[in-house]
């Protein structure tokens, strides 16, 4: 019965958080409105709100459509491991002690840059199914901005892990009690911060889909839902990190008066709003200068924040 | 030719002079702007009064030059280039600011008076004066005052004046008094009170007034045909067309849109129309927009979709009692697909219905090449029989142009002509009595090689006969030119003159053929009294036009105008000509929603073409339905092949018909002299814009005067003149004095003389009426 | 060319004679009589009307357009019917200078026509130089007699003496 | 240091504009256009009311979308008008070419620019639906005062008539 009970609540978690997902991709368009002197979507619902079921219900209606010169599994199973794998990293996610679908996982945190790894190979081999010179070109790009922002994201959550002597998302959460990590760590949080956007291809860094150079990138031959998917799994991308920071950096749930996991929730979307904000303000730089960062500036400042760190750890002990 | 920018040293052919650096090669007796006009078509120089036909007056001052002295003493001047003469190495500037800025004041000077009316100027887009201002950058005026104003007049149908936008060139009238030798037109007053214009309103009387439209620089004359289906000349599509209204064979250019023939200007031939067209063959082309013109199959006078026009007409064809008939007005192509159609039914076939106008043209075929009606000019004694002028009104030009030149010119006449001025010599004869005075005029010693021009209309065969049997004891290059009205009667009659009208005549009356098929031509336009007297015959026409028999005849195909096919025409020396499709009538339509009007064509609009099927196409149509397909197109090819040497395309000079197929009609005997006696006789009248097609042409035709019989002044006091046919028939005309023609001679319009069976020189028996 | 009108009774037979006589003196060349003809019909007429227009062309064989275009390039050539006096008054530049406009002017204002008009007794012209520089500003009455200088007085007068005439 | 300079130089633009709206929610507010507005072409009347065009074809010929067809006619008065006149404003791009070749400132762009349609035929406008009762843009212009042509036949004492006694 409980089993029975757990399936459906991992169900309406999952369509919450495809929900949300939706309803982020209105709330983006809104605030890039507000913040360039414009409106937004505002004719469907009450503020436009229903501007989100409508995108959801046009592209479910949409034909599935596969090229013809497609490689026709691989081009179907792509968009579905990118949603799988932004979907699967919220099992291992707290969204306060103890409310968390895996429970305290010892390596949740390996499993979250695990997954987040593999959401690439879904961008991956959607650019490479699609036999479409644009597509491969913005997934080759997709994954060597992955693996180039990859290591200094990990060595700034090394540094934290050194900090914390924990893997356990919990328990990194639980270090952030009650002083944010931030406030050891704003080095790493920057570092983290940058990647993140990096790893999610959220702007400025979407250059595996910039639709100046690259048409539409790796997901140029998709249509309809497929496309949703990709889709979906960017903006659930975009909420995993978003929560990651904010439990990782700013505290996770600690906060005043209201309960934790309402706190985790508000952090969570703050830090969303300055992605969009991000998104509304920051061009979009070129390729090598996104790599050259990547490599020569984030990726040593990353060891020398571990370095700090480690001599911080040694001189005055862990949290 | 030296190419532009090669180092003109090089160049040994031609002598040059310089303009702004650039070697231009000139011609004896060239001037400047002639030969910078002849080096390059967009003349770098601005100029207004000059004319390629009229030459270099100097009036309008546009076309100055720097002319840069050898001597190196003198300073360079400014010259007009048209009064230059051209010699070698002369160094003229035209680019440097000082000739620009004069040539700026000058046509400031221009539109001083002319008024800023382009946008409702016919001539806007192909006016001289547009371009010449706008090339020479004139384009603010700073002296505004205010502009003359004239009372323009009324100058018939054909040419539209509008004098307030005259800049006194002067181009008209030098055109329409020197060259065309017009009486009425003229220039009065004098400074800046000058007028070009006519005593009184009325219509222009000279056969070439339509080419004031063309040698006016701007828009003081404008083609009032043209302005009734008016569209601006860029949006013309125009083509290389020859004209059909006569035997002259001058090339044309139609201009046509939207599914609609516009307008027809000339298109310069060196040896046929150099410079000028007739009102004739300019406004002539209205035929194919007449109300009257027919375009729905018909039989038995009830309107019949082609098909089944063409099923009973083949049922009929195959039960060989047919006969066929071809028409000197039609091109080649569709004469050769009757007559080969009629050769694989073995059916006889004519080009004529006339006997008479058959041996005529057999001794016109029988002419050694006659010369070319540019090369007129070039002969100093001519002998001009009949009332050429009628019908073919540019060759006054031409005489013109000899007479100038010192020429002899000898006239022999019945009719009033506006030759007498140029004449030497000028007899006023019954037509009967041609014959005699021309071979009174050879009888004269002649050393110089002399020209005959014969109006083939107001004499019979045996006139062009006598005549062409002495050409072998002439000086060398004499000749003789005959014209008259059809456009392709060598070409029609090539296979069709051996007695073939005879021989047609002869089955028609006999029992064994009781239906005749004529394409392009009426036995009953041809032949009255014939025609009546053998009622019995079903006839059949092939034409684009509602000729007299069309309503009454048994089956009637209305075909596509020449001007809506190509055509290949023999002229009257003999040339072979290829016009163009000038146009393909359409209506603009469009397709969602007819009750708004048709759509756009410019706005992507369709056009639904109007396609009446040519003769040619009907032949073919005819001969499939027979079953007899591929021998007819088999005998179309022989015959085509036989006659057409080398086929000349669109805009070609032309090719002559060998001289070897001319040579086999010289055998035939002369055709037998017609009893003269010393009474009345008629004579044919005709106006210059009567001729079958542009008959259908409602402007040009309403010039024509009304049918009449016309007489010398002072000979009868009647007022109306009745005249019987052999058949017992008659005819009653009223009686209109005529000046300066023959004494005792009637002249009458060619739809009465053969309405009574009549030919020209005929004697008649008139009945005074009053 | 319109038709000849006639002229039988407009044109007394003896002045016919005459023209014909003037047109036979032309020898094989009828059209050069033209402007001597055109100079005796004005005298006797005043000015030459369309019909007498038509007349000179028929007699020097010529076209009526042609007499025209010559009619009215020439200024002492009338083609409209000037009245029973006409007074040319020279506007070239020495006139001009010594007073011809104001007299122009006065002469208008006296007839009551612009000029060129007549007013039914006679008309006024400004006219080309008469060749009477010196004697500025000068006049040409009724084209027989010279007046030299003119004053503005001996215009009134002669003016008024036109209108009393009438 | 420029980098984070300009960063956050760029974050703070963005944020200040928070507060401002240009967006117009157009069907329920409507923009206010400028006189100069180049929307859907009209044909306009002068003064007196009557049609200005003269049916140069001038516009149409200049039209680089070739949506503008027209054909003349004569008025009994002798002044020329256009018997038909029609545009596709289903190609029309208003470029406002029309209005600058037009001598007789009878087209000229209007501010109307928001027409949609179902079915493509009905883009095209014919002269009824054109011509406006109104002067537009130029209040005082009448092209034919600026002509120098009469069209109408009057015989006026300033006329040049070389019959004329004056010399």
């Amino acid at each position: 019965m409980l089993f029975f009970a757990q399936i459906v609540a991992m169900f309406v978690t999952l369509l919450v958080l495809l929900g949300i997902a939706g309803f982020l991709v209105f709330a983006e368009r809104r605030v890039l409105g507000l913040l360039q002197n414009r409106l937004g979507p505002n004719r469907l619902g009450p503020l436009g709100v229903g501007q989100a079921l409508a995108d959801a219900l046009k592209l479910l209606c949409k034909e599935d459509f596969v090229p013809p010169f497609a490689s026709g599994l691989l081009y179907r199973t792509a968009p579905i491991l990118v949603a799988f794998s932004a979907l699967a990293g919220f099992a291992v996610l707290p969204l306060a002690p103890g409310i968390s679908w895996a429970g305290d996982w010892e390596i949740g945190l390996l499993l979250i840059l695990a997954l987040s790894s593999l959401h690439v190979y879904g961008v991956f081999l959607g650019g490479w199914s699609s036999n479409n010179k644009f597509a491969l070109y913005g997934a080759i790009r997709a994954v060597a901005q992955l693996i180039s922002y990859e290591l200094p994201m990990g060595l700034a959550l090394l540094a934290l892990v050194l900090l914390a002597g924990s893997l356990a998302l919990q328990g990194l959460g639980a270090a952030g009690q009650p002083v944010p990590l931030i406030v050891y760590q704003p080095l790493g949080f920057l570092i983290f911060f940058i990647a993140g956007i990096a790893e999610t291809q959220r702007l400025p860094f979407d250059l595996a889909e910039a639709e100046s150079e690259l048409v539409a990138g790796y997901h140029t031959e998709y249509g309809g839902m497929r496309f949703g998917y990709f889709f979906l799994g960017e903006y659930l991308g975009l909420v995993l990190i978003a929560a990651l920071i904010s439990l990782l950096y700013l505290g996770a749930w600690s906060g005043p008066w209201l309960p934790g996991w309402l706190w985790m929730l508000l952090k969570t979307g703050f830090v969303i709003g300055i992605f969009f904000w991000l998104r509304a303000s920051l061009p979009r730089p070129r390729y090598d200068q996104l790599l050259h960062w990547g490599w020569n500036a984030l990726l040593p400042l990353a060891i020398l924040n571990l370095l700090l760190t480690a001599i911080a750890a040694a001189l005055w002990g862990t949290l | 030719m030296c190419k532009k920018g090669i180092v003109p040293t090089r160049c040994a052919m031609a002598e040059v002079f310089y303009l702004d650096g650039e070697a231009i090669p000139f011609r004896a007796g060239q001037n400047v702007l002639e030969a910078v006009l002849a080096h390059r078509q967009e003349s770098s120089i601005p100029y207004f009064c000059f004319h390629p036909a009229m030459g270099s007056l100097g009036a309008c001052r546009q076309c100055g030059v720097m002319v840069y002295p050898h001597d190196g003493k003198h300073p360079p001047r400014l010259t007009m280039a048209c009064l230059l003469p051209a010699s070698r190495d002369l160094q003229l500037g035209r680019a440097e600011a000082k000739v620009q800025h004069e040539h700026q004041l000058i046509s400031e000077l221009l539109m001083r008076n002319h008024p800023h009316d382009c946008p409702i100027c016919d001539e806007g887009g192909q006016c001289h004066l547009q371009n010449m201002t706008v090339a020479s950058g004139h384009a603010y005026r700073e002296y505004e005052p205010e502009k003359r104003r004239y009372q323009s007049q009324e100058l018939g149908p054909l040419i539209r004046q509008e004098m307030n936008r005259c800049i006194t060139c002067y181009r008209c009238v030098r055109f329409y008094q020197d060259l065309a030798g017009g009486e009425d037109f003229g220039v009065f007053g004098s400074r800046d009170r000058v007028f070009f214009g006519r005593l009184e309103d009325g219509p222009l009387e000279s056969p070439l007034a339509g080419n004031l439209a063309e040698v006016c620089p701007t828009g003081v004359f404008t083609d009032k045909v043209y302005h009734q289906d008016y569209l601006r000349p860029w949006d013309l599509e125009e083509s290389a067309g020859i004209c059909p209204h006569c035997s002259i064979g001058c090339n044309t250019r139609p201009g046509a849109a939207r599914g609609r023939l516009r307008r027809v200007r000339q298109r310069s031939h060196g040896e046929i129309n150099p410079h000028f067209l007739c009102d004739r063959g300019r406004y002539g082309f209205r035929y194919v927009a007449a109300e009257d013109r027919p375009r729905q199959a018909q039989a038995g006078g009830r309107r019949q979709d082609v098909d089944s026009v063409l099923d009973r007409l083949a049922a009929r064809l195959a039960e060989g009692r047919s006969a066929f008939l071809g028409s000197p007005r039609e091109d080649l192509d569709s004469n050769l697909a009757l007559f080969a159609l009629a050769r694989v039914l073995d059916a006889p076939f004519a080009a004529f219905f006339e006997p008479w106008e058959e041996a005529k043209a057999r001794e016109i075929l029988a002419l050694p090449h006659p010369p070319a009606p540019a090369r007129i000019s070039a002969y100093a004694e001519i002998l001009v029989i009949g009332a050429v002028d009628r019908v073919a009104p540019t060759l006054p030009l031409f005489l013109r142009a000899a007479h100038d030149r010192g020429a002899a010119i000898s006239l022999l006449r019945c009719l009033p002509s506006p030759l007498t001025a140029l004449a030497g010599e000028d007899r006023l004869l019954p037509p009967a009595d041609l014959l005699d005075a021309a071979w009174d005029w050879l009888g004269q010693r002649h050393h110089r090689p002399f020209l005959l021009l014969i109006d083939s209309e107001s004499v019979g065969p045996e006139l062009l006969h006598l005549l062409r049997r002495e050409i072998g004891t002439w000086p060398d290059g004499s000749g003789i030119l005959p014209v008259y009205r059809q456009g392709n009667l060598p070409g029609a009659s090539f296979y069709a003159v051996d007695g073939h009208a005879s021989r047609l005549r002869t089955a028609l009356a006999g029992h064994d053929y009781d239906h005749l098929l004529a394409l392009g031509q009426d036995p009953q336009e041809m032949d009255g009294p014939w025609w009546r007297s053998h009622g019995d015959i079903d006839l059949s026409l092939i034409d684009h036009r509602r000729s007299l028999s069309w309503d009454d005849a048994w089956l009637t195909l209305p075909c596509a105008a020449l001007s809506e096919r190509p055509g290949l025409y023999y002229n009257g020396e003999g040339r072979l000509q290829a016009a163009a499709v000038a146009y393909t009538p359409a209506r603009e339509e469009r397709h969602w929603r007819s009750e708004l009007g048709p759509f756009p064509l410019a706005a992507g609009g369709a056009l639904r073409e109007e396609l009446l099927p040519s003769p040619v196409e009907l032949c073919r149509a005819l001969a499939e339905r027979l079953g007899l397909s591929e021998r007819w197109q088999e005998r179309l090819r022989f015959h085509r092949d036989f006659l057409l040497r080398s086929e000349p395309r669109p805009g070609d000079p032309g090719v002559f018909l060998p001289a070897e197929l001319r040579a086999r009609f010289r055998l035939h005997s002369a055709p037998p002299p017609r009893a003269t006696d010393q009474g009345w006789s008629v004579c044919r009248f005709s106006h210059y814009s009567e001729e079958e097609l542009a008959n259908g042409a409602r402007e040009l035709h309403s010039l024509a005067p009304a049918s009449a019989a016309w007489i010398a002044p002072g000979q009868q006091e009647a007022r109306q003149v009745r005249l019987r046919a052999a058949d017992g028939t008659s005819r009653t005309l009223p009686l209109r004095e005529l000046p300066d023609m023959a004494a005792k001679v009637l002249a009458i319009p060619r739809a009465e003389l053969v309405f009574l069976g009549l030919r020209p020189g005929d004697g008649v028996d008139p009945e005074w009426l009053d | 060319m319109s038709s000849p009108t006639s002229t039988a009774e407009s044109v007394p037979t003896t002045l016919l004679s005459r023209l014909q006589q003037v047109v036979e003196h032309a020898g094989s060349h009828p059209e050069a009589a033209v402007c001597d003809l055109l100079r005796i019909l004005q005298a006797e007429h005043g000015w030459i009307d369309d019909e007498r227009l038509q007349l000179v062309a028929r007699l020097c064989g010529i076209s009526p357009v042609r007499v025209e275009e010559l009619c009215t390039f020439y200024p002492l050539v009338l083609r409209e019917d000037p009245g029973r006096h006409v007074l040319r008054i020279c506007d070239s530049i020495a006139c001009h200078l010594a007073g011809a406009p104001g007299l122009l002017r006065m002469a208008v204002a006296q007839s009551g026509v612009p000029l060129g008009q007549s007013n039914g007794h006679y008309s006024v012209l400004p006219h080309v130089c008469l060749g009477l520089c010196e004697r500025a500003p000068a006049a040409f009455v009724d084209g027989k007699n010279t007046v030299a200088p003119l004053s503005a007085e001996a215009l009134r007068q002669l003016l008024q003496g036109w209108e009393r005439e009438s | 240091m420029r980098l984070w300079h300009g960063l956050l130089a760029s974050l703070w633009t963005t944020l200040r504009q928070l507060r401002r709206r240009d967006t117009l929610q157009y069907p329920e507010q409507q923009p206010k256009l400028g006189e100069r507005w180049r929307g859907r072409p009209i044909l306009t009347r002068d003064p007196d009311g009557e049609e200005r065009c003269v049916a140069c074809e001038l516009c149409s010929a200049v039209c680089p979308t070739h949506c503008i067809a027209l054909e003349g006619a004569d008025r009994p008065n002798g002044r020329r008008f256009a018997q038909s006149f029609r545009i596709n404003f289903a190609r029309c791009i208003y470029c406002g070419l029309c209005e600058e070749a037009c001598p007789t400132v009878a087209i000229q762009l209007s501010p109307e620019f928001a027409f949609a349609k179902t079915e493509r035929g009905d883009f095209v406008y014919h002269k009824e639906a054109l011509l406006i009762d109104g002067t537009g843009k130029h209040p005082e212009y009448r092209y034919y005062d600026h002509a120098g042509v009469r069209t109408q036949a009057l015989p006026e004492p300033r006329n040049c008539d070389p019959r004329s006694n004056l010399p």
